[in-house]
């Protein structure tokens, strides 16, 4: 089972996210340089959080105009599970795959800190094994994390099932709490905090339970017994 | 051929919340002995440097730019735009 | 940029004519305090270089230790005050992009961050707010673009910081030992110059760095790129990989000038250049100009001609442009041209070897008053002088600081900021601990003294976590070394912490000198910094959760040394009296019991007792614990004192344990077999922070009111100051 | 006393870089087809909301401001002021 990371000039969790696939969930990874296209029988991909192009005009635009992104687009059509932290979820958001914009924090500040989310939505690729409303303590780590949809949209996405995460506090000011939504299939999901950097017991200080969930999740969606 | 500069201002549009403006007004402003302003807007810009045959080309081209290449995000943001 | 008179007859007679202009400037950027360590050089030498895990490598910016299995762990710490002081944002920034360089042309690839900052008075003092601020922001938005943690620091602030900043920076990397990059090169080699844009911005920086700021000459403002960086970063792994580079350097204070004499003298080859090869942002450019500008990102690399393409390749993917500026010689010559025409031509040897100096020291005439003490007001509320305490900047927690740092990235780091100090990882199973600390209040009162508290304080840092102190960088910021005063303190500290390094066997694996540090209200207090390095085999003390009854041991005797002290200077505003000395035996006694005690798995936490003393190291371990504690003072070890003064003297070689009871009796076996002098002070229970004089009470606080105001304070000064 | 919109415009001075723009430039515009750009700089602008007796002493507040509370930092940026 491969799955694709995505790599894009200034990503910078890429080879965390590869080390959690592999190293800890024994799933076949492959970096793709975002000039690159990808194999139309790729079973999943991640785009990893970063800086790609410094976050300049905004975090994740000039990303979303990669050669590669077309193919992803291509991959969601076919419901290919696709996953984006960070600012991988600020490139699929820009790029259009997913609704809203995520905006400077209202702190005006980058925010590393952990946090709760609570699962809202436990039918996507992502988070299929998780109990409805189950809470997931994890790190966020962004500038422009700050979810952000216009009343119309977010009726929307309740409607449809697409928020997938919502943080269990305020963090940083988002619109209905969202920390993570999905389109209107479920295929795509883009979330602001980093499930890899909570699945090693060695790293979290809380408990690294629930977030390996997601890792599980896709490995149940994409058909590995783990 | 005649080379224009022409600027970019890029704002929230009516509506939506400008922490930034507002935080630059209420901890630093009207902290001070200020207290004529009664309201700051943060914005972005960008000068564009481009050679077309005319203002109206170079305008146009500038606005075509800004859509199809997303400068601004419509959802949050507009533009206007300025032959200097 | 210019030469002394004495400095330029001394290199016309060095090679025997009048120099052009572009071989001055290069021979003054390099014969600049900040490239040559002329006043420090012949000083450095006393301290200890080498163990057995130092691995030495020609041409190298940053220290190497061997962490085992095949792995290498490198160092580097540097400072961008000047620039900081100027433009706080920027200057931090290129701060982190120039040690991180340090670390990257090693071959190692960069995985931590630490940053050392310094400014005046934040609560009175706009000037200092703005740096402050500024001056995180810049760290924040470089390193986390870069993706590389950063994971600990230490902030204070200082009146004789007033107008000014000391920004420092560390790094530290990480690779195989194998993977290391051993600089060599070959007659016919190329040299390529990699990364952004040569510009006319940091023109002069680093004699800037070596003028006080009262000149006005403030040209040299770099702006940060850390994009770049990050691709330069990416490739230069991806060349070492692939064993594409002989040697490779960093541009940094001096630009090429420096970067290429140095190599150049260090390799013993010649090197051939030609400035109109370089890479520039603005058209025009002197060749002086182009040798000595200090724009930041960039590297230079030699490259054996068959390579040439693939190096290219490289950089096309990364979009980084890399220029073939020249090639290696035999001999020699740093020979500078452009296009046909010679603008410097002169042996590397002579530029890269400044005359050093021996300054004048004389021991300062403040020094003989400042011990003595005052009569301070006596005090009626302590509780609420704790809570101003913890409120006040250099005691309040630094979450508003670390929280801005991805410090997460990589995922490395297992003890976060916020404990003593960071624990990262490895590949090999081990982890390594790092802290920087500095302590310029006790350093003003006994240069030698403070800077071996720093070093202490570092290594209890490192020691609380479960490591072995293995290496240490220095970081030596002074005033004016021509000032005889100045010298003498700069050449105290170096002394105290080359006596703590050899008698500890820690090495010092790399540091930098950073003299000038003046502003036109006078010099800046003595203000070396220590960075440790620790190493932890087996499994790192992680702060498990206290509960109820779990009891308080500290280890290591209070004595009265309130010199230097938060409680005389932020609470009696009284600078002076006496400074905490470190006893090196009862040091190293304590050091080796606590590592045992964390080895043999008896406590859950351990703290070291620093600033504030051991009232404030009992109030953070309840603080973040969020648990009450009830302390009896008159069982804390050591010399009979007055209650305020065993609250607060900052004497060193202290930790503080929190341990379920029933390993009390192995711990105090052990403590007594190693005889360590320590003393069950307390017990952990409620919510509340109590210390007590026999059942008298003498500070009772709650702990959410002590935590609210020691998590918030710093924040609070800061938006609403 | 009259309310006056006043726009700062912030940028770097010449001759100092300005990655932002040039990254904009080189990896969005310059990618597409839009090859007549030659220049893009980045700029940041604040728009005052200020109540004075006339545009003058508004104009000069408004200075006395941004320099007062270091709303840019005149080593790297310089700024240019507009009455809306
Ligand atoms: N500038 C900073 N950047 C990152 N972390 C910091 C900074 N300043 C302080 N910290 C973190 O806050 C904690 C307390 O720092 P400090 O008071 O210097 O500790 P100590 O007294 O143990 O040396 C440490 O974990 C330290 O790494
Ligand atoms: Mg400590």
């Amino acid at each position: 089972m491969k799955v694709g990371v995505v790599v894009f000039p200034g990503s910078n969790c890429d080879r965390d996210m590869f080390h959690v696939l592999t190293d800890v969930f024994n799933l076949d990874a492959q970096y793709f340089w975002h000039e690159k296209g990808l194999p139309k029988n790729i079973d999943a991909v991640v785009l990893p959080g970063g800086f790609s192009y410094g976050d300049r005009l905004r975090a994740g635009i000039i990303a979303a105009h990669s050669p590669i992104i077309k193919d992803i687009q291509k991959l969601a059509e076919k419901g290919v599970p696709i996953l984006g932290v960070c600012n991988g979820f600020q490139i699929l958001v820009e790029s259009g795959l997913l609704p809203g914009v995520l905006l400077k924090n209202n702190s005006l500040k980058f925010m590393c800190q952990w946090t709760n989310l609570i699962v809202e939505n436990n039918n996507t690729p992502f988070t299929c094994q998780f109990k409805l409303k189950e809470k997931i303590p994890i790190p966020i780590a962004n500038g422009e994390g700050r979810y952000f949809v216009d009343d119309n949209t977010l009726k929307k996405l309740k409607q449809k099932n697409q928020i997938v995460f919502r943080y269990e506090k305020v963090v940083n000011g988002s619109s209905d709490k969202i920390a993570g939504v999905c389109n209107e299939d479920g295929n795509v999901v883009g979330m602001m905090p980093h499930p890899e950097r909570a699945v090693e017991s060695e790293i979290n200080p809380i408990d690294n339970k629930p977030s390996s969930l997601i890792f599980e999740s896709l490995l149940n969606t994409i058909g590995v017994e783990n | 051929m005649t080379l224009f500069t022409i600027s970019v201002t890029i704002e929230n549009k009516p509506g939506i919340s400008d922490p930034e403006g507002e935080t630059i007004l209420n901890d630093l402003v009207l902290k001070g002995t200020y207290k004529t302003v009664s309201k700051i807007k943060t914005a972005k810009m960008l000068k564009f440097a481009i050679k077309e045959k005319d203002k109206t080309t170079a305008e146009t081209k500038i606005r075509k730019i800004c859509d199809d290449l997303r400068i601004y995000n419509p959802m949050v943001s507009k533009i206007t735009i300025n032959v200097i | 940029m210019s030469l002394e008179r004495q400095e330029l007859e001394d290199l016309k007679s060095k090679i025997g004519r009048d120099p052009t202009s572009t071989e001055v400037q290069i021979v003054a950027a390099e014969w600049s305090e900040h490239c040559s360590y002329k006043s420090s050089k012949k000083h450095l030498k006393m301290l200890p270089m080498t163990g057995p895990s130092v691995i030495f490598e020609k041409g190298y910016d940053s220290g190497v230790l061997d962490v085992g299995d095949g792995y290498v762990v490198t160092a580097h710490i540097e400072s961008h005050n000047h620039p900081s002081a100027v433009e706080p944002y920027g200057g931090a920034a290129t701060g982190v992009g120039g040690v991180i360089r340090d670390i990257l042309s090693t071959g190692t690839r960069p995985i931590a961050i630490f940053n050392g900052l310094r400014f005046g008075n934040i609560e009175k003092d706009p000037q200092a707010r703005w740096l402050f601020k500024n001056a995180v922001t810049g760290i924040a938005d470089y390193g986390n673009c870069l993706g590389i943690p950063t994971i600990g620091g230490e902030v204070e602030f200082d009146e004789c910081y007033s107008n000014y900043a000391l920004v420092d920076v560390a790094a530290i990397g990480f690779g195989k030992k194998e993977n290391l990059i051993k600089n060599h090169a070959n007659k016919g080699d190329l040299v390529v110059l990699m990364g952004g844009s040569t510009g006319r911005d940091g023109i002069g920086g680093s004699q800037f760095a070596s003028d006080s700021l009262e000149t006005e000459d403030r040209s040299a403002v770099q702006i940060p790129d850390p994009f770049i960086e990050k691709l330069i970063i990416e490739a230069i792994m991806e060349a070492r990989n692939l064993h594409l580079i002989n040697a490779v350097k960093d541009l940094g204070g001096g630009g090429l000038s420096c970067a290429v004499s140095e190599t150049a003298d260090t390799m013993g080859i010649g090197i051939e250049l030609d400035v109109d090869k370089v890479h520039t942002r603005e058209p025009g450019m002197h060749p002086d100009e182009i040798m000595v500008s200090e724009s930041q990102e960039r590297m230079l690399i030699i490259i054996d001609k068959q390579k040439l393409k693939k190096l290219q390749d490289i950089c096309k993917k990364f979009r980084v442009i890399c220029s073939v500026i020249g090639h290696v010689t035999s001999g020699n010559l740093v020979h500078v041209k452009k296009g046909k025409k010679t603008f410097a031509k002169i042996s590397a040897e002579i530029i890269a070897n400044a005359q050093l100096l021996d300054r004048h020291s004389k021991k300062p005439a403040y020094l003989k008053s400042i011990q003595k003490e005052k009569k301070l007001d006596s005090i009626t509320n302590y509780s609420k002088i704790m809570i101003t305490l913890l409120s006040s900047p250099n005691i309040a927690s630094k979450s508003w600081v670390y929280g801005q740092y991805d410090h997460e990235v990589g995922i490395r780091t297992v003890v976060k900021p916020g404990q003593d100090a960071s624990v990262l990882r490895l590949d090999n199973g081990k982890f390594l601990s790092a802290k920087i600390d500095g302590n310029p209040k006790q350093c003003y009162i006994n240069p030698r003294e403070g800077a071996i508290g720093c070093f202490e304080e570092a290594c209890r840092n490192v020691v609380c976590t479960g490591a072995r102190p293995i290496g240490m960088l220095d970081h030596l910021q002074f005033g004016n070394p021509q000032d005889p005063e100045i010298f003498w303190t700069f050449l105290e500290s170096l002394k105290g912490i080359t006596d703590f390094a050899k008698f500890f066997q820690i090495p010092c694996i790399g540091g930098k000198v950073s003299l000038y540090n003046e502003t036109s209200l006078g010099p800046i207090k003595p203000t070396p910094i220590i960075g440790v390095l620790g190493l932890i085999d087996n499994t790192p003390l992680i702060p498990k959760k206290i509960n109820n009854s779990d009891c308080l041991v500290i280890i290591g005797n209070t004595k009265d040394e309130l010199g230097g002290s938060e409680f005389y200077e932020y609470i009696h505003r009284f600078v002076g009296g006496n400074c905490p000395k470190v006893d090196f035996k009862e040091s190293k006694r304590n050091m080796n019991s606590v590592l045992d005690i964390i080895k043999k798995g008896l406590i859950k936490v351990a703290h070291d007792c620093s600033k504030g003393g051991l009232a404030v190291a009992v109030s953070e371990i309840c603080m973040t614990n969020k648990i009450g504690c009830k302390i009896s003072l008159e069982n804390v070890p050591g010399e009979n004192l007055p209650p305020d003064r065993v609250l607060f003297s900052e004497s060193h070689s202290r930790y503080l344990l929190v341990l379920d009871k029933k390993n009390l009796k192995p711990l105090e076996n052990l403590l007594q077999k190693n005889k360590v002098s320590y003393n069950t002070i307390g017990r952990f229970e409620g919510n509340r922070i109590q210390f007590n004089v026999r059942k008298k009470s003498l500070i009772d606080l709650s702990v959410d009111k002590a935590l609210k105001v020691w998590m918030n304070s710093l924040e609070n000064l800061i938006i609403h100051g």
